[in-house]
């Protein structure tokens, strides 16, 4: 984009998926690995390999909750290698992918 | 008992749901609120037996706990074995499904409770113990169910123990049960004129909530009524002859073994005739992921439910009555027969 | 009719929450408890409304139908002139503001019982019937009125056929109008000892939780009053002199057609004086997406609502007072008459 | 006081909720549901205040008055020089925690209120305008000690101007005392028929209400209890020290300058012991962003909260009690001197 | 990024946002389809060529709902295929982005 | 991707996530910029450089809101352009991506 330099830093986004359970483990593994910000949508639904889940469902009850990180590309691969090997338990997905993050707030990446 | 007498308003709320859902009207009730008054209504069948059974006898009270118990791990099995033999569902999901009805459902022994307060009869207080109870003992069948039914299929064993702990422990932490239980102690525990204090908020408007909870009960078994076709017949039929089955065995025990009065045999009756939707379904969903959930929640809440709420609680309060009216329980007839 | 008369605790909180916008107050209620106080306050309004008419002659109800369907087709077409001629408003948002006019606020109707409950005033069971009528005609005349303006304008003629089917089975399965339809049915339905049960949440609480839901409704008239810059003084003013130009209608209607008692040409009045937020706005941004929602929000909650609320019931109440006092209604006139 | 008079089921359900956190149950009650029953409770007992508030001399109102800002300001500083001298802790985090204490907390004063109904202990008007008004003295003195604090640490001073008037303007436009002070105008306002039709819901079913609220309070102290820890074994120690030392000043000011009956100092006690939640924390949140506020949350709901509620009430009741049977206020004392 | 190779694999992450009411069409849609994930959320807002639309309005109550599908590129395909001739008349938005899915979660994609 | 050309347009897509106190000013910044369509989701949690923020905590209750907005490049660039000054006030992140916009729906961007 046509903006002045500096404005806009090459990071990662990391958007990861999990079961309602798991998230606070997934924040500890984030805080783990010393990430500084990141964003949680909770009661999110969805259809995975174990079925649909349904947040307002009156029994099952089954919210997942998105939890999105904007990082720099070392900070992503460190996040990735701490959490891949735990993403076969915690079952939902982890995507990575490129954003450019506009300056100006205080730095929490 | 005339038709009017039928007319409670719960069960009409609940038809009104049903209704609802029926020509497709866009009412919905904020998911939050379905919880909000669940809540409420836990604490209040909670706090008012709790009232009761402070008055009464607990030895008393075993027998009610035995008779949960055994409807917990017999009803179970029984519909283990027809959902096998009779409708060759496959293992897992008859496991699961079965669990489902050794349980009770909480909506349909407060409409029974509704339904005899419109009556104006009245009822022992040791039921509302055996509602507390009998989610466990039917979680921890499923469980065996299903690992016995793995060992058919030949799967590698899972590691029930484990399962069987965590899940036990859940049973035990579930929110719903703790909150009836917290409820009956606290019933139990507190003094007439601090009852007084809460009784209003508790007992004077619990059954103009539960319309409230009904009519939302009735919307959520019409949708999952609709859902009908991917069940099948056999299982559909299975959803009404089971509460019937457990009906037979709740009429029998109610009034035989417990020597309950009419409206007594008539709750006991309700809750060996209804299925969970509390703890049992999450935990099946845990403990056999293989299992189908649109099964056992269709024929739990599309099917068992409003066949029990409209149909089964006015038959089976008739039942009761006629059985109390024409057979002395067993307990008298060895008194009368001790005494002779 | 003393000043402390008038100070009746619902619309002092709907002041309250109007004042909260006003100081730019952080306070704020969950949108579900909005929603959820409406299904309570909609059903407890339907269950007495049908407990009322179970007690009446059926017949006697049929004039009160009569004049909702008036209502909902005549003021429409008022304020649609008043608003091309005198207003110069473009046909379609015209259109879309009056079809408003001819349907009512069941906030206001709630009110005013709660105002009428205040002074220990009585009044007739039949026109919480028209509440539940004067949605669905007062659509289909703002349809109407719609496809003629689209002709004015020359535009393409929109499948107005398939709409107005659609928005037909929309009023008649709106969740709002099903629940008022469906707990005057239950009310209408159910027995005297079965009632009672439920009378304490739906009767006895009801003033109460209509306090808060006044509340609510007067931060949220206060937010679309803010908006009152970009609606422009024409259609303020209108929001202004149309409930009452309603009023007019429905006092005479109340009083010299249906000659009903003070409290009874009160409520007719608040009905003719109100204009809709529940099946109108919805229907109307789907019929006629063309209009500006924020005018006809504005107009209903912003201006026309407190009005009503806050100056109008009282004032209509007064007018129904003076009106019952000073003439007969033409019923007895015509009777009287043939009587001599 | 025997035992089972302790037993107020409010406070059962407080240690309930507790229980359920403790147990990890996976009970949780909807984030609305507590919102709501706040809303319900501060309506509440901002009406009853104001209905009782009418019945009596409005000049005997200001002693109260002049109370509640002694102890907003005044509690405060005390608890800010005992954290720094006694406890070393960094200066803004010590403002942030002083200013929760010379505050007061909703739901302690109505456990309050429940637990001397359930006596049927009867009390002053006048404690319920302290409720209303001790929370803004107590921000703006945190305020003040954080200039302090701040000029102490040598830092470049904020301007606290803008951020003061920010905050007194916050603190009057707080939604949580803006419902308390607007329901209390209109329990004052009202005339008694009108009152009668609100009662039910406001005060009827209050005390059940409070119990679902206290219920949930539990599970949320017992969630902050688990962060014990991470606070430090000083600060514990401070959020049960602190309340009673509030305690005595309240006992003292309640009997001696206050001269009111056994449940008035209950009252008072209550207040001066207690620690805000309500505008507090988040006013300091945004004043004093350099303070952790895990650590004043902690204390706040997990130390002091359930300390009053649980041990608290039923000592500052037993002291009132003591001290009312023992000395004469010293209005008493005064006029027994004049008179002489 | 220099994590080991097998660690990630590129995907496309499809992004529709539609109105509440279109949001079990757009489902059925994706099942027809063979799409074995995604994640929904609800009660969003937003502006688009139909006006406004907030979930809390008291009135109007029009909310709408964000899915996210994350899929391989032949699979986006076909997905966008279906699924375009409909978007006409759903409204909304429809987005197609890249990224690159942690492997380790249950293939559910 | 194999599909048919102008099937997709070539866009940005732009991620604002601040407290929910900010979200009006921010929507008022986006239609001063001229946009024509965005999509928020309120309710969010996260951790940033002030601290953590829950919108289910009984005594904080701070929300965050997510923005999504779809739009062209010289649009992105002009949003980026209003919106970078301010965003050191409102805090928060602001995420610039690529994506493609599937046609079909009315223009919103
Ligand atoms: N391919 C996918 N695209 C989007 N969301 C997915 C995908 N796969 C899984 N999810 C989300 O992750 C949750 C759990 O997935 P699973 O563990 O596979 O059942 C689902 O309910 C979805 O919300
Ligand atoms: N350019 C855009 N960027 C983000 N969201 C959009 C955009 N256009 C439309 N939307 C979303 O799609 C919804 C419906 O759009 P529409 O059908 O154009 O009114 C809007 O309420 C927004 O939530
Ligand atoms: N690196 C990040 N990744 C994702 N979300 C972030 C990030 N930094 C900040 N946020 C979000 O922005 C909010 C406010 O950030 P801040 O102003 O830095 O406290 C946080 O609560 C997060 O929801
Ligand atoms: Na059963
Ligand atoms: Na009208
Ligand atoms: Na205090």
């Amino acid at each position: 984009m046509a903006l002045e330099p500096g404005m806009l830093l090459r990071m990662k986004r990391i958007d990861v998926v999990v079961t309602g359970e798991s998230l606070e483990h997934v924040i500890k593994m984030f805080k783990d690995a010393q990430v500084r910000g990141y964003t949680v949508i909770k009661e999110a639904g969805g259809l995975g390999s174990t079925g649909e889940r349904n947040p307002e469902d009156y029994i099952l009850r089954e919210p997942n909750a998105v939890i999105v990180v904007a990082c720099e590309e070392t900070q992503a691969e460190k996040i990735v290698k701490i959490l891949q090997p735990e993403l076969k338990r915690f079952g939902g997905m982890c995507l990575v992918s490129d954003c450019e993050w506009v300056t100006g707030p205080a730095v929490s990446y | 008992m005339s038709i009017s007498s039928l007319l409670v308003p719960a069960i009409l709320f609940f038809a009104l749901g049903m209704f609802a859902c029926l020509i497709k009207s866009d009412l919905k009730f904020p998911p939050d609120m379905h919880k909000m008054i669940v809540i409420y209504l836990l604490i209040g069948i909670g706090l008012h037996g709790g009232k009761e059974l402070a008055g009464s006898n607990m030895a008393d009270a075993l027998p009610a706990v035995w008779a949960a118990l055994a409807f917990g791990c017999g009803l179970p099995i029984i519909a283990y074995i027809i959902l096998r033999w009779l409708g060759k569902i496959d293992p897992l999901n008859a496991a699961a499904i079965s669990a489902h009805y050794g349980s009770v459902s909480a909506g349909t022994y407060m409409t029974a409770v509704a339904f005899l307060a419109g009556l104006g009869v009245t009822y022992e207080a040791y039921p509302v113990i055996m509602l507390a109870i009998m989610e466990s003992p039917a979680i921890m069948i499923g469980l065996v169910l299903a690992g016995y039914s793995r060992r058919i299929l030949g799967g590698a064993a899972k590691n029930d123990k484990g399962m069987m702990k965590h899940l036990v422990i859940d049973a035990f932490t579930n929110g719903s049960i703790l909150l009836l239980f917290g409820a009956m102690a606290i019933g139990w525990m507190v003094s007439e004129p601090s009852y007084k204090k809460i009784e209003p908020f508790f007992e004077l408007i619990f059954m103009g909530a539960l319309c409230i909870f009904l009519c939302d009960m009735g919307m959520e078994a019409g949708k999952r009524l609709s859902e009908f076709k991917s069940v099948g017949v056999f299982l559909v039929s299975f959803g009404i002859a089971m509460p019937l089955i457990g009906a037979a065995v709740g009429l029998f025990v109610g009034h035989f073994l417990l020597g309950y009065s009419v409206g007594g045999i008539t709750l006991v009756t309700v809750l060996a005739a209804s299925c969970s939707y509390i703890a049992v379904p999450p935990a099946m969903r845990l403990a056999v992921p293989e299992a189908n959930p649109s099964f056992y929640l269709t024929l739990s809440l599309g099917v068992t439910f409003p066949f029990n709420v409209v149909v089964g609680i006015p038959s089976y309060y008739a039942a009761a009555q006629y059985l109390h009216e024409t057979y002395y329980p067993w307990g008298t007839v060895a008194q009368v027969a001790l005494n002779q």
